[in-house]
């Protein structure tokens, strides 16, 4: 494959992400599994009505959330207090403390559509169903809840449950440790969380990483993402202000 | 919290979380919700009982000191861990397929209300703002064992135990056992069942403050304050 | 944990299986992935009418299918030839030239609904599905064959689609390369297969490995099957006859 | 095959699997299925293309000889193949998410039959037996291009393409290519366009041992011996 899919810049990496794009943004919330050097390439984007779709959505600027301390945590709030989004999917907009509110909330004080809630299980079910062409699956969870709105509702056997339909987007951005030049992807830790699924689901997914290495360089049994799933690849610089 | 009522002081945070764990179950996957539960980690003394947080790690034990963070390393609460040998990570489907398949034997939660038909209310306060769900809704309809550990009442001394929940729900007939400041109840049948009272409190105290019937039986324990 | 999930013998590991059990095999078909020692032992049990689920069921033994020249297959049809099973739940039972007959096509011309012929990918999405808590989910495999018969269908968009539903079982037998003392397992190659999933679908899963390990000492990224959903660990004998 | 109504020798199964690899697309993910398709991969030489087997790997291209075999590392075919450093592996649930999510560029595959609108029927003759669905029937009805490379006709001179197929179905208008021992046809719009003749043959006499009526226009393509 030689290096194809790997992009020199951030900026470059995201450069036809258009308005009104969806967007995914990996991870679980938190330092670690966020693709932040993308997010904030994206977010000088010229751009307006992206729809982002992600678990915690942005609660670290305001709590430090995953974020070590005497960091300056950035989330996905970035891309409201920007204007370029104007819808979220996710499962944890606001933290249990509720005070300073964060962009998303001051975005959605004046745009109540524009924050939708999903149950954590049942967003990365829709997202990895979107992967794996199943168009929608039934799940228990938010049974007898305001989740179960407008559902269509099935009993197997005696117990109820909801009808979840797929969720695929435009783009994914996440964040991966190595790379190799196939786009073969491992992660660390609680790193991984929602990015190996988003990636299967999205029609273009770059992936900003902090090693590359070549093709035969990782163990074939080890792959967390497969290289199919991934169009581009960049690499962090050592040492930048971000963890 | 005290009230001009309480015949005693209530328990606080931590002798709650650790009464919840004396009911953990031997080789058990287990996972602790934010607040009071957490505080539940540092009592858990059997190394065959794994933690499990939705952001896809098991069998940590402690938080990492300040100087020794990894950020690849968290639980689902923003906390970063410390490395044991217990400990194996996985992506958020695989965390989910295990809370959704039911693998977790059992999870502890808070709550704003329960209701004594086994409701469980914790992710809004409508008039607080947006809410947020995360994996709560997961986890309770889907976990063998759900034990809620809260305080008794708000700080209005309003009865967090209900007939029925006025805030919007997380999920319905789940809850197996309510541990609060003043007690321990086991809810079976539409029925809050009184099994332990808090050192100095007793079933009518309790239900002063109670908007459920208590129900109880000669078996009730009344807690030692040194066992607490 | 301790090495309270560790069996001395292969015999001892399956000797609660009961007869009417159902019992996934995992694996895909051939040697690398069967978990022949344990085949063997539940194939010397005196029980009767197991149920077996498995993905290339039979066709081993007859036509040397994924073993190496000059060995001996050993495939599910040992089960018919023993007597101890009468349903099989699969993807392949036959081989593509029909002579000679394994066990269980012999079986199959006495009982014709023996054999339940799944297509495999909705095979291994039943079994995961199982495992993940979803009773079931809608695919496009199978649409307009025999399989649609009696299925439940419905049209997401334009696109027609079959419910199908999560099949779990009282046992797995499978096989690993490696265990840690947790259950923590890790395969190799293409021996991973249907295994991972029917570990997480079965109420009691039974390990051949050979290797076992102490734990920590598999890398924590890179579990494929997850020690909670492991009960029971045999190790193989070095250089028997079987690969 | 011949036969006396042939007015030159039909192509044979290599020269079939090496006219479906010139369809292959760069940075592609191809499935073969068994018999003739498997014997693509040897006409592969762009390595951007990376080949699929249904029981968890990619990115193979040869068979393992006998004395390096590795019972660990096989194809969907139960054939025994040699590493290379593009393959990589990954269970079932991942294999079938890669076909039912339609993360495969092309399939190709054999046929007892395909009909006119696209049709495909390759896992049972009734009359033999069981029947083996394996991943084929999730390969049709998933993958974006499907090409099938099958003999024109059967041992007694019937026609493979057909109006309506006969035996069970696999997948039902999903075939966009088709490569016989005498053509080269593509299904469109229920239609049967014939786009190259094997060398010898032309529209007419391919017409001959075909049930489906063939149309084509002034850009067929006549191959020539050398190309084949």
């Amino acid at each position: 494959m030689g290096n194809q899919k790997i992009y020199k810049s951030f900026d470059e990496a995201v450069m036809d992400i258009r308005s009104h794009s969806s967007v995914m943004i990996g991870g679980f919330g938190g330092s670690g599994g966020q693709p932040t050097r993308l997010m904030l390439a994206l977010s000088k984007r010229d751009i307006k009505g992206l729809t982002i779709i992600g678990n915690v959505a942005g609660i670290s600027e305001t709590t430090g959330y995953g974020w070590p301390k005497n960091s300056k945590p950035i989330d996905q709030g970035i891309f409201f207090k920007k204007g370029i989004a104007n819808k979220i999917i996710c499962s944890f907009p606001v933290p249990a403390s509720q005070n300073p509110k964060s962009h998303i909330e001051k975005f959605w004080l004046e745009n109540k559509d524009s924050v939708e809630i999903v149950p954590q299980g049942t967003l990365i079910e829709k997202i990895r169903s979107a992967g794996a062409g199943i168009p929608a699956f039934y799940t228990s969870t938010g049974v007898g809840t305001i989740i179960e709105k407008q559902k269509e509702i099935k009993f197997f056997g005696k117990k109820k449950y909801l009808l979840e339909h797929a969720l695929s987007a435009d783009f994914a951005l996440i964040r991966a440790n190595v790379a190799d030049e196939n786009g073969n992807l491992q992660f660390l830790g609680t790193s991984r969380a929602f990015s190996p699924a988003m990636a299967t689901a999205s029609k273009i997914t770059i992936v900003e990483v902090d090693e590359i290495v070549k093709v035969g360089d990782l163990d074939p049994n080890n792959i967390h993402t497969l290289g199919v799933h991934i169009n581009r690849i960049v690499k962090r610089r050592k040492n930048d202000m971000y963890p | 919290m005290k009230f001009h009522l309480d015949p005693a002081p209530r328990l606080n945070k931590n002798q709650i979380a650790k009464i919840a764990t004396k009911f953990l179950k031997n080789n058990s996957l287990i996972n602790l919700g934010i607040g009071i539960p957490s505080l539940c980690a540092q009592f858990i003394k059997d190394p065959t009982i794994l933690l499990h947080a939705e952001n896809g790690v098991y069998g940590f034990n402690k938080f990492a000191s300040e100087e020794n963070i990894n950020t690849d390393i968290m639980d689902a609460g923003g906390n970063f861990l410390d490395m044991n040998k217990n400990m194996v990570f996985f992506d958020s489907v695989e965390s989910f397929n295990l809370i959704r398949g039911g693998h977790i034997d059992t999870t502890i939660l808070g709550a704003f209300q329960v209701s004594k038909s086994g409701d469980i209310a914790n992710w809004i306060i409508p008039k607080r703002g947006i809410g947020s769900i995360g994996g709560a809704m997961d986890l309770c309809a889907n976990t063998k064992e759900i034990i809620v550990t809260m305080e008794h009442t708000t700080k209005k001394n309003e009865s967090k135990i209900v007939d029925k929940c006025v805030f919007p729900l997380t999920a319905v007939s789940c809850v197996n056992k309510i541990i609060t400041d003043v007690g321990i109840f086991e809810l079976d049948n539409n029925s809050l069942l009184l099994k332990e009272c808090a050192p100095g409190w007793d079933p009518i105290t309790i239900q002063k403050i109670t908007d459920v019937t208590i129900e109880y039986d000669e078996k009730i324990i009344f807690m030692d304050i040194d066992d607490v």
